[in-house]
């Protein structure tokens, strides 16, 4: 183990600011990049999911006025 | 004999049409019809292989082009919408630059009698800026008096021109057909030529 | 034998990604926990460069990754132009940001690592311009492929780009090599800084392993919605469960 | 051969009839060249160090300005089409409009280098260095310039993408022509750099076309 405690690990001998920076921008750039996929996954569905109910609608509306 | 297989057209996530066959013997026409928008033309970009059908295939004397597309293109000549006219060069050095590059270099006295035929006689030498668009059209048009392809594919041969020059390309097309050459064109206006033929028609 | 190409069809590959995906990411899960365990608990202070020189556990993976992406992406460039399948085209097109990102993060990382080891922000260390060109590289493909409307034509003008630019890529390390040694740069490499322990070199192959993982779920996933865009008229998107509501 | 021939001609002519394009790009060559020094300060040795780096950059930025317009007027009025439906391969058309671009947008700048050279105080030796770099290095960036200016043609903003594109791809090209007349002022000899530069120009006399070829029919399809 090389750490004695909590705040010596966050320190990492005085290079705290540029092991964190580097971790933590990494990580938080996948994770962002990961969210904003998923986003757009999903806004591709609800547009298609509209665009299908608004041809289904389209569809039984010309069967029902049909006699 | 040109022979089209169930050809297809996309553009962009839409289908133009599909299922496209036709057959033009030696000596004979097909005028491709249809509104706007129906893909005359992306269809004679696809028999000249400028563009690629999504499906089906082509045959040349029996041959499938896409395996000899050289010796296809040697006997091609394709006119599209834009004259392929560069508006810095005259109307002679237009139509020699166009030959050499067509694989037919043409000598300045035949590439001169082309282009006095087709009615531009006294404005070889103009730079082509000045031709009017009708002209401009004629000098395109020369390209034809020239050739030696069998199979003429020419996308609205017609526009631009006045009644005189319509006449005049009537007579080059039939011309062309009586020496046993195939022709492929659009049109949007009835066209009378000599020779049989037939239409193809595109769209619903 | 298995008919690859019945994968490769756009309407077969979407499901299959989708299941997919999520062992890929629980992958990179496990072999990112297993990494920056070694990374921070296991690896020994070094003692030229105390413990800034950890950077190198995401450093020097995040380098090899947005390398051996842009290379994948090469890779499914030229079985597109050659099969002219539709899938390939959307694999690299998926690739490309994640690589992008990658080819970021590296440079992000070294600017972090030189600053304390260099005394500067930005040095014309070979490796660092290299991966500065890569960067413009991805950019380049990125621009190209978004600026063309046609789908298909972005592929096959991406495909082409990607071609040109993997041919390229060792030309331009190698010239930026030379020209390095000819001006007499930063002779301290990252990599070959301290003499590399197994400890060190096993945290850095387990970050890679987390990033390969990572790379793979995230452009299967991406892929997935990429499929869904330009196949949105397609009849099999209607008949899709998430569909029906 | 006929049709190349002809591709050529037909582009030194349009050269010939538009002097203007030419000569601005040659212009833009001389101002930035000569911006340096105004910006840096008159400094014989400062400037004599930046010397190939200077002349290099700026060659090759006015290389670029013309690349825009290598295919799109082509493509425009319909020649494009044209030479695609020649008998002879595109790709041999395609490296007559490269060498043709490298005519009229290459060798002038190879030929204007030397005196521009002199406003920098490079030796003799130096500036027939630095001529045979740029003769060597001039048609690579005509060659790879056309893939880019094939790639973007038609496209939204071509222009800067086409810049995008095509700038990190003359990296190599910059090192080995830059450092070519660098290792020869250090007088370490630009042979290694030169013939680097010629191994480089082989490749894309290979390649390249192949690869525009292939860009320009995507663009016509």
């Amino acid at each position: 183990m090389n750490w004695g405690s909590a705040s010596e690990f966050f320190a990492m001998g005085g290079y705290g600011l540029y092991v964190w920076g580097s971790f933590g921008v990494t990580f938080a750039a996948l994770l962002v990049e990961a969210l904003l996929t998923r986003k757009r996954l999903a806004d591709t569905r609800r547009l298609l999911r509209r665009e299908l109910a608004a041809d289904r609608e389209a569809l039984t509306e010309h069967a029902s006025r049909r006699p | 004999m040109l022979q089209a297989h169930g050809l297809a057209c996309d553009r962009g996530d839409r289908r133009l049409f599909s299922g496209v066959d036709f057959a033009v013997p030696a000596g004979e026409w097909l005028q491709v019809e249809g509104p706007n928008g129906a893909g005359k033309t992306s269809l004679l970009r696809i028999v000249a292989g400028l563009a690629a059908a999504a499906e089906g295939h082509l045959e040349w004397e029996g041959q499938a082009v896409a395996e000899a597309r050289d010796a296809f293109n040697a006997r091609l000549l394709y006119l599209g919408h834009a004259p392929a006219i560069k508006d810095d060069l005259s109307a002679l050095e237009n139509l020699q630059i166009a030959a050499a590059v067509a694989g037919r270099p043409l000598d300045e006295s035949t590439a001169l009698a082309a282009l006095r035929r087709i009615g531009l006689g006294g404005r070889e030498d103009l730079p082509s800026r000045v031709l009017s668009q009708g002209q401009k059209r004629r000098v395109a048009l020369a390209r034809l008096l020239c050739s030696q392809a069998r199979l003429w594919i020419l996308d609205e041969p017609f526009v631009a021109l006045d009644v005189a020059a319509v006449d005049q390309l009537c007579t080059i097309l039939d011309e062309h057909l009586a020496r046993g050459g195939l022709l492929l064109f659009t049109s949007h206006q009835a066209v009378h030529l000599a020779g049989s033929g037939g239409s193809l028609r595109l769209g619903r | 034998m298995i008919n690859w190409f019945k994968f490769a069809s756009p309407a077969s590959f979407y499901p299959l990604a989708g299941k997919l995906w999520p062992w890929f990411a629980a992958l990179a899960t496990a072999f990112c926990a297993a990494g920056l365990w070694i990374s921070f608990f296991v690896a020994p202070t070094d003692f030229q460069q105390g413990e800034g020189y950890r950077i190198i556990f995401i450093h020097v993976p995040a380098s090899w990754m947005s390398m051996f992406i842009y290379c994948v992406m090469a890779f499914w460039a030229a079985i597109g132009i050659t099969f002219n399948t539709r899938l390939s085209g959307m694999m690299s097109a998926a690739l490309a940001p994640t690589g992008a990102l990658f080819a970021f993060l590296s440079l992000w990382t070294g600017a972090l690592w030189g600053k304390p080891m260099w005394g500067a922000w930005w040095v014309w260390d070979a490796r660092l311009t290299s991966e500065l060109i890569l960067f413009f590289l991805y950019l380049g493909y990125i621009a190209l492929t978004s600026a063309i409307d046609d789908p298909r034509r972005a592929d096959k003008a991406g495909a082409i780009v990607a071609l040109v630019g993997v041919v390229n890529v060792p030309i331009i390390y190698f010239s930026v090599k030379w020209w390095n040694t000819l001006h007499q740069g930063a002779s301290v490499s990252l990599t070959k800084a301290p003499s590399m322990a197994t400890t060190m070199l096993w945290g850095m192959l387990l970050m890679a392993l987390a990033f390969w993982m990572y790379s793979i779920a995230m452009s299967l996933y991406r892929v997935r919605a990429i499929i869904l865009e330009r196949e949105h008229h397609a009849g099999w998107v209607a008949e899709l469960p998430e569909m029906q509501r | 051969m006929n049709a190349f021939v002809a591709i050529v001609r037909r582009d030194l002519l349009l050269a010939a009839r538009r002097k203007s394009e030419v000569l601005t790009a040659l212009f833009f060559f001389m101002i930035v060249v000569s911006l340096f020094p105004l910006g840096i300060g008159p400094e014989t040795a400062m400037l004599r160090r930046i010397a190939p780096g200077v002349l290099w950059v700026a060659a090759l930025l006015a290389a670029m300005l013309s690349l825009n317009r290598l295919f799109a007027t082509d493509h425009q009025d319909g020649t494009l089409e044209q030479m695609a439906l020649s008998p002879t391969p595109l790709a041999v058309l395609v490296s007559g409009k490269v060498l043709a671009h490298w005519l009229t947008s290459g060798l002038p700048l190879v030929l204007l280098a030397p005196v521009l050279g002199l406003q920098f105080d490079l030796s003799a030796r130096a500036l027939g260095v630095l001529m045979i770099s740029l003769l060597l290095g001039t048609p690579i960036l005509s060659l790879i310039g056309a893939i880019g200016a094939a790639l973007t043609l038609g496209v939204r903003g071509g222009g800067v993408l086409l810049s995008l594109l095509v700038l990190p791809l003359y990296i190599p090209a910059l090192i080995f022509g830059a450092g070519a007349v660098e290792a020869d002022v250090a007088g370490l000899g630009a042979g290694g750099h030169l013939s680097l530069l010629g191994a480089l120009l082989a490749l894309g006399v290979f390649f390249a076309p192949w690869a525009a070829t292939a860009a320009l029919r995507i663009a016509l399809d």
